[in-house]
């Protein structure tokens, strides 16, 4: 149980239920879908980037509350920030998940470094950032984290 | 049913994804590791005894299935690696002339993936159309609509004997008449059904029958199809290679005679020894007695079930076999597996290979739990105690 | 080569059927068990732990086998049944758009079955040609022929890398050159030499090689295709199914990516398992040791045949590996083969699937002798004593 | 050795080096081929029958010593014998090369006796029978023992 409640924190769970910057940009710059056939995980990420800072950003779709609640809280941590700073951080969220080591402070995403007592919801977490990391090198194709 | 010594496996783990693979009892397992100890040689090839006797051992299960399953002719029977292959080999040799363009395939809509594509791959090419044929609200066939599809260009039904999902049995026996009135020839999917059902392809009269070893017990890597004779003989070839031929020369090859027309190269022999051994340990069992076993389950895990507040459970027939799917409030299926998981219990999560049956109740996914011989009642409490801790986790009681 | 212990069947019997099928280590029938009675699962599918493990296991040997042939991304390795079915899989994949009416396809005069009838299969479908890449008397590939023999219709190359009847290996990665430099890809029959020689498919440069899992000491049921990712890419999707899909609707499909997209269905999980070990077995031997210690029984096992009058040794090729072919005055193999077989000995007899070779040296039918890590000089020595009696039942002395 | 003494008699690899009846009949009322995949066995079987007697019988093809020598002694020993006594004599002779019974007095046939040890060899014991049972049934694909 305890390693239950690491992983559904109340922030994940509230975070799933309703999370933030759920909504469709109209002038985005930038649209990307992300995907995972496993769970049918599903969202599309609206960017507005400019002169490498992302100035907003916001997604919508469906999915677990690990996958909800990872979008959401990834859309607040690198709105404002410059293609670098979020890449960095998606190297470090990833640590967090996989290793549950973290060098530095993630702020709300330490949330969930639950995620990494259970290898298999990886996939979950990490869709959102995959889906921005293509957005930002421009792919065309659907992400897929299967 | 006293089976569970039988599983090992059962002992660390509570599984109730039997519709995904079963588990395998001992003597399916012991009859693998004999045969590389003991029989191992390529089949149909050596003129030495090993050989003589692997070939011989592989040759029985054809019969074994031929009888499991009540077809005519041991020819009939075909090994294929699994259900999937053996659809997309009907599918594939029928679109050489049987099916044409703008001709029309009927298929439900609860079939299994591996009972779409293969149909859509076809179609594409040659142009054909698929036509689905609708369900109800508890998960049945509209056997009306299925009657009004036929037209002049109906030239294939596939349809799934047993919903992997709904768990729906459905009314293949009158379809297929329905169909043979429009001479239709009708492909089953039997996948969910030979391991719950007595499956008798004569009686039902169907033109194809396919399913796998590893839903039955048996090892993976082999699946069979069944083909009445007059559609094996009409169909060309389906690959080419060892087995499959009679004389090859760069200018003429002859094919072999049935079934190995259709099985170019070596087969998995071990393995096909292995689904012969679950046969006879189904047969042992007895299959009347495997369907009222879990028959009984569902019909104590569905009460159980309708207790949870906000449970839904999709599949209402009263047709219906081992396989319950259902979603629980807004909680996504995949953190319910995760967290079921945790305790110790093996279900389903996710789109089941199904997903225009998701996109026909509107749900992104299902949890689904199905039962196979070893399930208990036991299992069931375990499950409902998993879910109360799911609702626990996300903070709400199950009253 | 101290391996006999490994192989408890060869207590039994002198097994010189290598080429149809190696026996089995004990440590590959181990995990096989191991498998089901620890980790059964579906791949690919459940969120719950046993699945995820399965999985897990399951893709580390693709890994593995990207790392057995040297090549460059695991993507490009896919399962299949076997050899043949890697071919067809090819064969079929490409004439729906490469190979088109009236273009050429190259395969040499000392093919197997499996690399013949797959692409006479598709090319009478489309009215493609076949044309033969003759070989001399000694059992080589004429390089100049071969060479003449491309047109701008050429569309293909299929060659095997090892003849499984005469042992020859050819040289390929110059036949890949010449077939680069006229724009044609390369299919690699790799059957007869993944199990005896390191395979490097990055040097050599091909565009597709196939193997088949049971021919080097892993499981039936198993093969493998590798292909290029560029080629992979441009293929259509080979079967339809579960796993070999991204999202399913009655209005439009997408499939899934490499190497996904030619995986449809349950995979034979518990003998890729299998492979994994075998190949972890070969690593630990070493695939140099095991080329000479083969070598040094083909020499010496030559050197005793040719002692023997009126037995004809077919395929002479300096660049030859452990299998024998021959007949003796005119006893027919088959009889040659009953006789060893009462003597214990397991040699094939027969076409060997390789009809046209046959035609090519006039002969009806040979008798093959092929070797495995496992077999020693005393299996020579047996053998050579069986001929001896065959010499004796029909009335003839060895002198 | 003394299976294969059994099996390999002079009679049987004498018939199999000079089969008897080993040519053309160019007044064939009747021709079969018969083949056996496995090991490559295949002769083509000529047959002249009136009123329900085989008046003439020839074949000719190649295959292992069993093949050869059952298709001469097979073509010496139903010439002359009506169609009934054919196929009756096959059926013993099946029971002989089986199961090693004999019921009745087979002749030179039972020299294939030693076959019932070598299951393996049953199928190029009777191509020659089949081949003759196909023509008498007048079928016209090729004969296969596999
Ligand atoms: C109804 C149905 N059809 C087909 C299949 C595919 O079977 P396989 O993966 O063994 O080919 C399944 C199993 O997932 C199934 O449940
Ligand atoms: C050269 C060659 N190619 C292809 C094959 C066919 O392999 P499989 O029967 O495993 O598909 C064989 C084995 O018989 C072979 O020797």
């Amino acid at each position: 149980m305890n390693e239950l409640r690491e992983l559904y924190q109340e922030m994940i769970i509230e975070h799933g239920r309703h999370p933030r910057n759920f909504c469709v940009l109209e002038n985005a710059s930038c649209k990307q879908e992300g995907f995972n056939p496993l769970c049918g995980d599903h969202l599309i990420l609206f960017l507005i980037e400019k002169n490498g800072v992302i100035e907003n950003i916001s997604f919508q779709g469906s999915g677990c509350a690990i996958s909800m609640a990872s979008a959401s809280l990834m859309t607040d941590a690198v709105k404002n920030k410059s293609i670098k700073e979020a890449e960095k951080l998606f190297q470090q969220f990833h640590l967090l998940i996989t290793e549950n080591k973290s060098e530095e402070n993630l702020g709300k995403l330490a949330v969930l470094a639950g995620v990494s007592e259970f290898p298999a919801r990886v996939k979950c977490a990490t869709l959102a950032w995959h889906t921005l990391k293509a957005a930002l090198q421009n792919e065309t194709q659907t992400v897929s984290t299967e | 049913m006293n089976v569970r010594k039988d599983f090992p496996i059962l002992e660390k783990i509570i599984y109730l994804d039997s519709g995904a693979t079963t588990q395998k009892p001992r003597c399916v397992i012991d009859a693998i590791q004999k045969f590389y100890l003991e029989d191992n040689a390529n089949i149909h090839r050596g003129v030495y005894e090993l050989s003589q006797r692997a070939t011989k051992k592989f040759e029985h299960v054809r019969e074994q299935v031929k009888n499991f399953i009540h077809a005519e002719h041991s020819h009939e029977i075909i090994f294929t690696r699994g259900t999937t292959e053996s659809i997309n080999l009907v599918a594939q040799c029928l679109s050489h002339n049987h099916i044409q363009k703008d001709d029309e395939i009927l298929i439900s809509a609860m079939e299994h993936h591996s009972n779409i594509v293969p149909w859509q791959l076809i179609a594409e090419k040659i142009g054909a159309k698929i036509k689905v044929i609708p369900i109800t609200d508890l998960g049945e066939i509209e056997l009306e609509s299925f009657r009004k599809l036929f037209t002049a260009k109906t030239k294939m039904v596939a349809v799934t004997h047993v919903s992997n999902v709904l768990g729906t049995v459905n009314p293949i026996k009158e379809m297929i008449r329905i169909a043979h009135e429009n001479n239709v020839p009708v492909l089953v999917d039997g996948a969910q059904a030979v391991p719950h059902l007595s499956v008798n392809v004569t009686e039902l009269d169907c033109d194809f029958y396919a399913f796998s070893s590893h839903k039955m017990y048996g090892p993976t890597g082999v699946g069979v199809l069944y083909g009445k004779t007059e559609w094996l003989k009409k169909m060309p070839p389906y690959q080419g290679g060892g087995d499959m031929i009679e004389r090859v020369s760069f200018e003429k090859t002859t094919y072999n005679k049935l079934p190995y027309k259709f099985e170019a190269g070596t087969p998995d022999i071990s393995n096909v020894i292995g689904l012969g051994v679950a046969i006879d340990y189904l047969n042992q069992i007895g299959m009347h007695a495997i369907t009222e076993h879990e028959k009984k389950l569902l019909a104590i895990a569905t009460e159980e079930l309708k207790k949870i507040p906000e449970l839904k459970i999709f599949g209402e027939s009263e047709n219906k076999i081992g396989v319950i799917s259902f979603t629980l409030n807004d909680i996504h299926p995949h953190d319910i597996g995760t967290i079921l998981d945790h305790e110790n219990i093996a279900v389903r999560a996710g789109h089941h290979c199904a997903m225009p049956l998701m996109q026909r109740f509107n749900v992104p996914a299902m949890t689904r739990i199905s039962f196979g011989i070893y399930n208990t009642e036991k299992d069931i409490e375990n499950l409902i105690k998993g879910l109360k801790i799911v609702h626990e986790v996300f903070h709400e009681r199950i009253t």
